[in-house]
């Protein structure tokens, strides 16, 4: 533990989840993300299990603000159900989907509403999940994949999540 | 009369803002007069009073209210606009609609009482008046002093002074003069903030604050004609050093009236010693980049919003009304499991086989109820059944201890409470095949 | 912390519901793979669980099994405060149980936990007082939901899904436990327990995401010693009265901090003030040292002077000390000399030195004497700690018997054994007789055998009456009886009477029936007719007998009314017709086979008690040799640590001896140094001589340098009138020129400086001040230059400052003011917190000798149980730690604990490197010594998964041991999941054997569990009955009687 | 979420370890409460707060993450960044918002807060405030890239830097208006005033404030320089 470690952590609390050459640094207290390609590393603080942003809920407290937070849910279980091929394996890395797959499957968990409100929905939501980390979307390539946050889930959330995906058409 | 009613115009003014549309509101270009732009008409009058103040006859007979000057400004645009003719009262009263009539007879008579608007021929009859320039000049000047503060005119003044040392045909009188001018403007400016700075509350000092601002310009104007003079006129010595012990002071008190503006005004109340109009045109006038620029240095959160997975799971089905709800697997329905059919099998292996064959006696198999039963207490019950487990785990025995369903619950008897197994013989063919 | 709090805001809702209740039952629904199955637990001892999975003891869910248990403890391991999220981990999930292609988890489940008083002995006292303790575990937040019941309060059901299906309703109907919601796992210790540390747990990975540091679950060396003193506090609630102690520094810490606000606003404005005042304060300054200035300047010249006079005569001086000094040098050196000569003897010395030298070894000797002793008598325990521990081991088997008893036992198993045997031989007699019966029988040779012998020797034919005739079953009760009187005769034809009366002359009593000479079908026919008696197909016709007989006879059992003979009938056999006697000789002989089976049986009983009986005996005389032992091993230990007492004792004195010694042996040295060194001395002493006279020299030409003309002129006047001048002003006199050059400059200085200061920019400086700061180089100039320049300045000076006077007059005021303001409010501040210091200081300081009570007692009492079960004697260091240098950082206590390695071995810390085996059984002890030192009887549950681990077969005896004996003698119950090898030495000292267990992978649930156990207090038991049977009909043939 | 081997977090390891299990778990719950809450949380909620020796623990917490406890109000805390780990990562040139999205947050602090103060509107040391700035004074009035100006307000609110209002003052200004977020009070005092400071230094360079402002920063310089 030293002062870079704190400034690393400063630097992904107020950049995010970041992504660097592998490696380059070993910040303390880190995990470490291997792109698939192996190119690149992203850095996640990895916070004890009664540090985590779930504890709020026990608290009452409200963290960071979403806006369309159901409809930002909704999409987010999308693309964990169209881009974790594997759920019997870990979450990260993934596989990339196309964002057609996602709208597909948000057409399937969300009520009726036309098709134009929708995918604004659908657009909003993914834009806004990429900036915080949690999907990666290729605005050209209309592709969409699990960005770093979803590492941050520990193992009985992903159980969980795997039951949700189960249940997802 | 005149001047009780003057007072309680600027009272109202300054108490509850007409809704009608003032010569000022027009000025400035907004919808309503706003908070500022009303201390901005409280400013003007003030500095009216101060400047006409060496013109007052006598204690209270001086305008109080800035409704008068815009008046007196639309009878002197009225000159203007009608040429070398003139104007006649009632032409006058007609230019300077919708202006009161009868306010603008008052105010042509009072212009005229001071020789601002005079007859064109000096004759009894005479209707025509003409205007002097030099009011309407002092007026524009007024106005500008009244909105910039007065330092514009004061830079210009010094200006002045400077062209005039620098004239070729200027004598050391001139410059002696115009080093005494100086000199005495400084005082005052430096003597001014100087008490206020020393007597006056934080708040008083910002309503003074326009004096401080700019100080730095109008010195560095000031040394300028002090320098010209002193390389002019190296006699003027004395003078210059006057010049420059005033400039000094006028630089103290500003410093120190700044000084105390701000240890009084703590964190982010310093904000409001600056005039709206600095952050308007800051806020207004600035690049991206020069706006950004304040938070160089400043690091926030990113985004980071948690989703658990409930909130997942909970907003799919809120999205989702219908669907298959899969459920935990059901219990057994029966009372009762089926007993085991397998039975699955330390070093006192000898003494363990012959517990074993005595248990057993010539029987297959017995309970492990029997078994309790037939020792004394609980402290033999349960060595016999520490041997037992032992046998059972034994890998060379052939006997297996099974347990099964069941609860034989004695609350008068020893052991109170004892599960269904048996204690059985495997023989040891069925062992190997167990295996 | 929250304690007091609690404790205040606690006034209005429920806290400590269970209170002193102990646990007597639990039922999980829905958590793991667990069934919903209730398990009563026992109180105080040792609770066995064990488990049988699929394959082996894993995968039974014995670690969720006592998770739960400590989730119903509120054990703090699972982070309450937080929210216990670590307990939607123990819901049932179906990936963990491989149902997940079919099945879903489940998102809520439930603890239920039947508490009762322990004193409770009735069935209605406990029925009265027992709670029922609902926890509700959800898979997301609030994790933890609470309710309870009074009394019991459990699903009951004929089958698993019963039971849990009805777990829901029930808790629906429980009324909610905080108002409108339920409590939460913040407040589960406090509603539960009045935040009572209940529970100390180690549970194993697999249930806990996190280990965290706890004396059961790390190792003992690698807690901090100030960790253990957390579990120590937590344990014997010592933790409260700290929560109390940092609520008091909590409340310094704010005093505290607004002394530091308070502070810190003083300094920054007595900074932000400093520009302003420390002007104000230089002008003032200026003023007072402008006229010093003057003054100064003025009175250097004066001494200018007069120094040149003084200088003069002081010069004169010094030369007539010099030479003083040269004498007393000279005379220094003699004095040298002398002490040379008067150090060379000194008998005394020496023989001091060889006394202490005696003395010392004297006392060593005694020293390794009792050395040796105590070496030896470790030798004789360590050979005795082995014998007692073999002799425990043989005590194992006395089940809890006295030699006393035991023998007692024994004899009365000797007298049941002899008598087996006695009644074995008698049996067995018996069955013999019988089987010659049998043998008769078929021969037909049972009935008047003699007889029957006698006629064949004669040749008459003859044959047994009983055998001749047969009676139809249906008749057997009018004919039986009717036959009796002949049972014993003999049939012969009527031709062959004679013969047969004289054959049998000798042989008085014998019966003959004559028969008609054999007949045809008729006489069967007429046989037939006599009512049911017939003959058999014999060489005889008795129809004439029977029907005499027949005829005779009258109602009932009359055979013979006439006669009047009445004659008993119900015989179990026929006894007539020879098969029939055949089949009851048979059935005889069966019961007597019986009856020796029986017999055996019993003597197997009998001598199995008596192996039992004498096992015991050799176990009890066993336990008393090693009570023997025992008192021996206190005995030897006592000798030991009296002899280590008396080498303590001699210890000061030895190393009084050796200081004495070494002293003796300084004195020695230091002579011989002395002795150099005063030559060195009388060496130095030469040198300075020739020093001082070389200086003289100098002085003498000093002296003759001083110009005075010229001093007196810039004085302007008489060197009296300076000296007069100088004598008016007190401590300045002693100033010399150079320091009066420099005070005036310094003055001056200090003046303009006042002014303005050397940062301030030239622009503020009157021109003509500026013209002599900055332009004349006033600043930078050597002080030759500022003496020329000195009193320019002063003139220039005293203008701007009277300038100046009254604006910093008015300034100074105000700040004044504002500073009286500021440091009214600091001191009322620190008054504040010297209070809050005060009191938390004060209780510190009775806490600390609370502290240290509790500490003493928990060590003396892990003496004890070390002692106890197998240790050599430990204890606990417990230094005081001191106050925290500030009130935010924490008084922190440290506890080591210590114990000896080895018989008569002193103590080591606990941080020594040391088996893992003894590591955890010293935990054990510490968190049991703890348990008992708190006093009261809050009952204390511990558990600990993978009991025995790392531990060795004789340890694993001792553990369990210990775990019975404390949880016995004391409120504590252990509970412990362990693996197979482990589970015969747990249930020897158990007081429940619990067995989970699943048979398949496939299964999503665990099958009935095994409970096996026994409790004394048999109203427990009654009140859990139910519950527990209910839908338990079992096997009735396996559970037997 | 990874386990470390030795069961040790490595950067919240060696504060924890000095804490028994349930300050652990207060402390622990304080850190996540200041860390993530949208919102400071009253001290009276959770003991790592109350109690002082706690939070020193916490402090020392957050101080291994480059952070630091800062109260708001009274007894209310989050957390922010250290005043010197902010300074290092500046001056390495880190600044992860987009300058449109600086350049938003000033004119919204401008407006929300800075002109009512100059008013006399608003009082006490904070960059919270009730007063909206409109959108249209955003988009119409600055000089900014207008097409910018939307998605900088979006992702300034994601960042809770801002936060919308509706918009109640006179005018034809419709529709949304933006307030500070509460992600401003998360700035240590420190930083509460350097933000002030560099707001004037920017706005009025030459007024008497800023050479006031300049020669104080010089000297804690200088100071700074001699320690």
């Amino acid at each position: 533990m030293s002062d870079d470690d704190a400034l690393w952590w400063a630097k992904v609390r107020s950049g995010g989840p970041q992504r660097v050459t592998p490696d380059s640094a070993y910040p303390a207290g880190m995990t470490r993300l291997v792109e698939p390609d192996a190119r690149a590393v992203w850095l996640l603080p990895d916070l004890p299990d009664n540090a985590r942003p779930d504890v709020l809920e026990e608290l009452g407290l409200s963290g960071f603000p979403v806006d369309q937070r159901g409809d930002t849910a909704r999409v987010l279980a999308s693309c964990l159900r169209c881009c974790w091929s594997e759920p019997s394996g870990p979450i990260w890395p993934g596989t990339s989907a196309s964002l057609d797959d996602v709208a597909a499957s948000f057409r399937a968990i969300t009520d009726t509403r036309d098709d134009r409100a929708r995918h604004a929905a659908l657009l909003g939501a993914v834009r806004r999940l990429a900036a915080s980390g949690w999907v990666g979307f290729d605005e050209e390539q209309r592709t969409v994949r699990l960005g770093p946050r979803v590492a941050a889930w520990n193992a009985a959330e992903l159980s969980t999540l795997r039951e949700l995906w189960r249940s997802m058409p | 009369m005149e001047e009780n009613c003057r007072r309680s115009g600027l009272h109202a003014r300054l108490d509850n803002p007409p809704a009608g549309d003032g010569i000022l509101s027009r000025m400035t270009g907004g919808h309503e007069p706003t908070l500022d732009q009303l201390a901005g008409d409280a400013a003007v009058v003030r500095l009216y009073r101060q400047v006409f103040a060496v013109l007052a006859r006598e204690s209270g007979a001086m305008i109080a209210d800035v409704d008068l000057l815009d008046v007196d400004e639309a009878i002197l645009d009225a000159f203007a606009d009608a040429g070398r003719d003139g104007l006649t009262v009632e032409q006058a009263v007609a230019a300077c609609r919708p202006f009161d009539p009868q306010l603008v007879g008052r105010r042509f008579e009072v212009l005229r009482e001071y020789g601002a608007i005079s007859k064109v021929v000096d004759r009894p009859n005479e209707r025509f008046h003409r205007a002097a320039f030099a009011p309407y000049v002092m007026l524009l000047f007024l106005r500008r002093m009244a909105e910039r503060g007065g330092q514009a005119e004061l830079h210009q003044l010094l200006t002045l002074e400077h062209v005039n040392v620098q004239a070729t045909d200027a004598t050391a009188a001139v410059g002696r003069t115009s080093v005494n001018r100086l000199t005495r403007i400084f005082r005052h400016l430096g003597n001014e903030l100087a008490i206020l700075a020393a007597g006056s509350t934080a708040e008083q000092l910002g309503e003074h604050a326009q004096l401080l601002w700019g100080n730095k310009s109008l010195i560095t104007q000031a040394e300028e004609v002090h320098a010209v003079v002193l390389d002019r006129w190296p006699e003027l010595d004395g003078e210059c050093a006057t010049l420059r012990i005033a400039l000094a002071a006028y630089g103290d008190a500003v410093e120190s009236a700044a000084g105390r503006l701000i240890e009084q005004a703590g964190t982010t109340r310093a904000l409001g010693l600056l005039p709206v109009e600095s952050w308007l045109s800051f806020a207004r006038g600035s690049s991206t980049e020069s706006l950004a620029a304040v938070l160089d240095g400043f690091v926030f959160d990113a985004p980071a919003p948690w989703f658990s997975p409930h909130q997942l799971t909970e907003a799919v089905e809120d999205g989702r009304h219908t669907g298959p709800v899969r459920q935990p697997p059901p219990r057994p329905e029966s009372a009762t499991a089926e007993p085991d059919p397998q039975p699955v099998p330390a070093d006192d292996r000898e003494q363990l086989h012959d517990l074993a064959e005595r248990l057993l006696a010539d029987a297959r198999s017995v309970t492990v109820t029997g078994v309790l039963d037939g020792t004394d207490d609980w402290m033999a019950g349960r060595r016999m059944l520490a041997d037992l487990t032992a046998i059972h785990h034994h890998p060379d025995l052939p006997y297996a201890l099974a347990w099964s369903d069941g609860l034989r619950v004695d609350d008068a008897g020893s052991p109170s409470w004892v599960s269904a197994g048996t204690f059985t013989r495997v023989s040891e063919d069925e062992d190997e095949d167990e295996r | 912390m929250s304690t007091a709090r609690s404790a205040a805001a606690g006034t209005t809702g429920p806290f400590d519901v269970v209170g002193d209740r102990v646990l007597v039952g639990v039922q999980v629904v829905d958590i793991s793979r667990l069934s919903t199955h209730p398990v009563p637990v026992t109180t105080q001892g040792l609770v066995t669980v064990a488990g049988q999975g699929p394959k082996d003891s894993n995968g039974a869910g014995k670690s969720s099994f006592i998770a739960a248990l400590s989730l119903l403890h509120a054990d703090e391991q699972w982070r309450l405060a937080s929210g216990a999220s670590g307990a939607a981990e123990l819901l049932f999930t179906a990936e963990l149980a491989a149902q997940e292609s079919r099945w879903s988890n489940v998102d809520r489940g439930y603890l239920i936990g039947v508490f009762a008083m322990p004193g409770a002995t009735s069935a209605e006292e406990l029925a009265d007082d027992t709670v029922t303790v609902w926890l509700r575990i959800n898979r997301k937040a609030p994790y933890i939901d609470l309710r309870w019941h009074d009394g019991l309060y459990v699903p009951y059901g004929e089958s698993e899904s019963d039971r849990a299906g009805r777990a829901d309703e029930m808790w629906r109907s429980l009324p909610r436990s905080n108002g409108r919601t339920d409590f939460h796992a913040n407040q589960l210790s406090k509603v539960l327990f009045g935040q009572h540390a209940r529970c100390v747990s180690f549970l194993s990975t697999s249930v806990r995401s996190s280990p965290t540091a706890n004396l059961l679950a790390q190792p003992l060396n690698d807690l901090a010693p100030q960790r253990i003193f957390d579990a120590i506090a937590t344990l014997t609630g010592l933790d409260r009265e700290l929560d109390h102690e940092q609520v008091l520094r909590s409340a310094e810490h704010r005093h505290r901090t607004t002394v530091l606000d308070a502070e810190k606003d003083l300094a920054d404005w007595e900074r932000d003030m400093a520009v302003v005042e420390a002007g104000i304060a230089r002008r003032i300054k200026a003023r007072e040292l402008l006229d010093e200035a003057r003054q100064a300047w003025r009175s250097r010249c004066a001494r200018h002077l007069l120094d040149g006079v003084e200088q003069a005569h002081h010069l004169r001086s010094r030369l007539n000390t010099l030479s003083e000094s040269i004498d007393e040098i000279r005379a220094e050196i003699q004095g040298v000399d002398d002490q040379l000569a008067a150090l060379s003897d000194d008998d005394g010395a020496v023989r001091r030195f060889d006394a202490a030298r005696k003395a010392r070894q004297e006392l060593l000797g005694r020293d390794r004497e009792l050395d040796a002793g105590h070496q030896a008598a470790t030798q004789n325990l360590e050979r005795l700690t082995t014998r007692l521990r073999e002799l425990t081991d043989a005590a194992r088997t006395t089940d809890g018997r006295d030699v006393e008893t035991a023998r007692a036992e024994e004899a009365e198993a000797k007298t049941a054994l002899e008598e087996a045997i006695a009644a074995h031989g008698v049996a067995k007699a018996a069955e013999a007789q019988a089987r010659t019966g049998i043998a008769a029988a078929e021969a037909g040779d049972d009935v008047a055998t003699e007889q029957r012998e006698r006629l064949r020797e004669a040749g008459v034919p003859a044959a047994a009456l009983v055998d001749v005739v047969e009676v139809a079953p249906d008749e057997r009760d009018s004919w039986e009886p009717r036959l009796t009187p002949y049972r014993h005769a003999v049939v012969v034809a009527r031709a062959d009477a004679e013969r047969a009366r004289a054959a049998l002359a000798d042989l008085p009593g014998s019966v003959v029936v004559m028969a008609e000479p054999a007949g045809d079908e008729p006489a069967a026919d007429d046989a037939a007719t006599a009512d049911g008696a017939t003959e058999t197909p014999a060489t005889f016709d008795l129809s004439a007998f029977l029907a005499a007989v027949a005829q005779r006879s009258g109602e009932q059992a009359v055979v013979d009314g006439e006669a009047g003979v009445l004659v008993v009938g119900g015989f179990t056999e026929p006894i007539t017709g020879r098969a029939s006697r055949v089949a009851a000789a048979e059935s005889e002989h069966r019961a007597r086979v019986a009856a020796v089976e029986d017999a055996r049986a019993a003597l197997d009983t009998a001598r199995a008690a008596l192996d039992t009986a004498e096992s015991r005996t050799r176990a009890a005389r066993a336990a008393e040799e090693a009570d023997a032992v025992r008192s021996e091993i206190a005995e030897l230990r006592e000798a030991n640590e009296q002899r280590q007492a008396r080498r303590d004792e001699l210890a000061p004195k030895l190393a009084e001896a050796e200081d004495v010694y070494a002293r003796e042996l300084g004195v020695r040295d230091s002579r011989d140094e002395r002795i150099a060194g005063l030559r060195q001395t009388r060496k130095r002493l030469e040198h300075t001589l020739s020093e001082r006279e070389a200086e003289m020299f100098r002085l003498t030409e000093e002296r003759d340098a001083i110009g005075l003309l010229d001093r007196e002129k810039a004085w302007g006047d008489t060197p009296e009138a300076a000296e007069q001048h100088l004598s008016e002003l007190g401590d300045e006199q002693s100033r010399t020129t150079a320091e009066w050059d420099e005070y005036a400059c310094r003055l001056t200085n200090e003046v303009a400086v006042g002014c303005f200061p050397p940062s301030t920019p030239n622009d503020e400086m009157t021109a003509e001040l500026r013209e002599l700061l900055v332009t004349q180089n006033w600043h930078g100039g050597s002080l030759e230059t500022r003496v020329g320049l000195v009193q320019p300045l002063q003139r220039a000076l005293r203008a701007h400052l009277d300038d100046t006077e009254e604006h910093d007059q008015h300034q100074r005021q105000q700040i004044t003011e504002q500073r009286t303001r500021r440091s009214n409010d600091l001191s009322a501040a620190r008054l504040g917190l010297a209070e809050a210091e005060q009191t938390a200081r004060a209780h510190r300081t009775s806490l600390a000798s609370g502290i240290k009570a509790m500490l003493t007692k928990v060590g003396a009492e892990f003496d004890r149980l070390d002692q106890e079960y197998g240790g050599y004697g430990a204890g606990l260091d417990f230094p005081e730690p001191e106050p925290p240098a500030e009130p935010d950082k924490p008084w922190r206590w440290t506890v080591t604990p210590k114990w000896r390695r080895a018989e008569g071995q002193r103590m080591s810390a606990y941080t020594l490197r040391s088996n893992t085996a003894q590591m955890d059984e010293k935990a054990v002890k510490l968190v049991c010594a703890a348990a008992l030192a708190r006093g009261g009887d809050r009952p204390l549950l511990l558990i600990l998964d993978e009991l025995g681990r790392n531990l060795g077969k004789q340890h694993r005896r001792e553990a369990v041991a210990l775990f019975e004996r404390i949880g016995n003698d004391h409120n504590i119950t252990v509970v412990g999941a362990l693996q197979d090898d482990m589970e015969r030495y747990a249930i020897e000292a158990s007081g429940l054997y619990v067995k989970l267990r699943r048979r398949s992978d496939t299964m999503a649930y665990n099958e009935e569990p095994v409970i096996v156990g026994d409790d004394a207090n048999r109203a427990r038991v009654q009140l859990l009955r139910d519950w527990l049977t209910s839908y338990r009909p079992g096997d009735v043939a396996q559970l037997g009687g | 979420m990874t386990a470390t081997t030795d069961g040790q977090h490595p950067v919240f390891g060696p504060v924890l370890s000095e804490l028994n299990e349930r300050h652990r778990d207060e402390v622990l719950t304080a850190f996540a409460a200041v860390e993530h809450g949208r919102d400071p949380v009253p001290e009276a909620q959770l003991a790592a707060l109350r109690d002082a020796t706690l939070r020193r623990h916490l402090r020392r917490l957050l101080d291994r993450v480059g952070r630091t406890l800062v109260q708001v109000g009274n007894g209310h805390w989050t957390s922010g960044y250290a005043d010197d780990v902010a300074a290092r990562l500046s001056a390495e040139g880190w600044q992860p918002l987009p300058a449109i999205d600086r350049a938003v947050l000033v004119l919204v602090l401008v407006h929300s807060v800075a002109i009512p103060r100059s008013q006399g509107l608003l009082s006490g040391d904070s960059w919270t405030s009730a007063h909206p700035t409109s959108a249209d004074e955003l988009v119409r009035y600055a000089q900014l890239p207008r097409g910018e100006i939307r998605p900088a307000l979006q992702r300034l609110r994601a960042a809770g830097l801002v936060q919308s209002a509706p918009w109640r003052g006179r005018g034809p200004d419709t529709g949304t208006a933006y307030l500070p977020g509460p992600a401003l009070n998360r700035l240590t005092p420190s930083a509460r005033q350097r933000l002030e400071h560099q707001l004037i230094l920017a706005a009025a360079p030459e007024s008497p404030l800023a050479a006031s402002i300049r020669a104080k920063q010089a000297a804690s310089e200088h100071t700074d320089g001699d320690r």
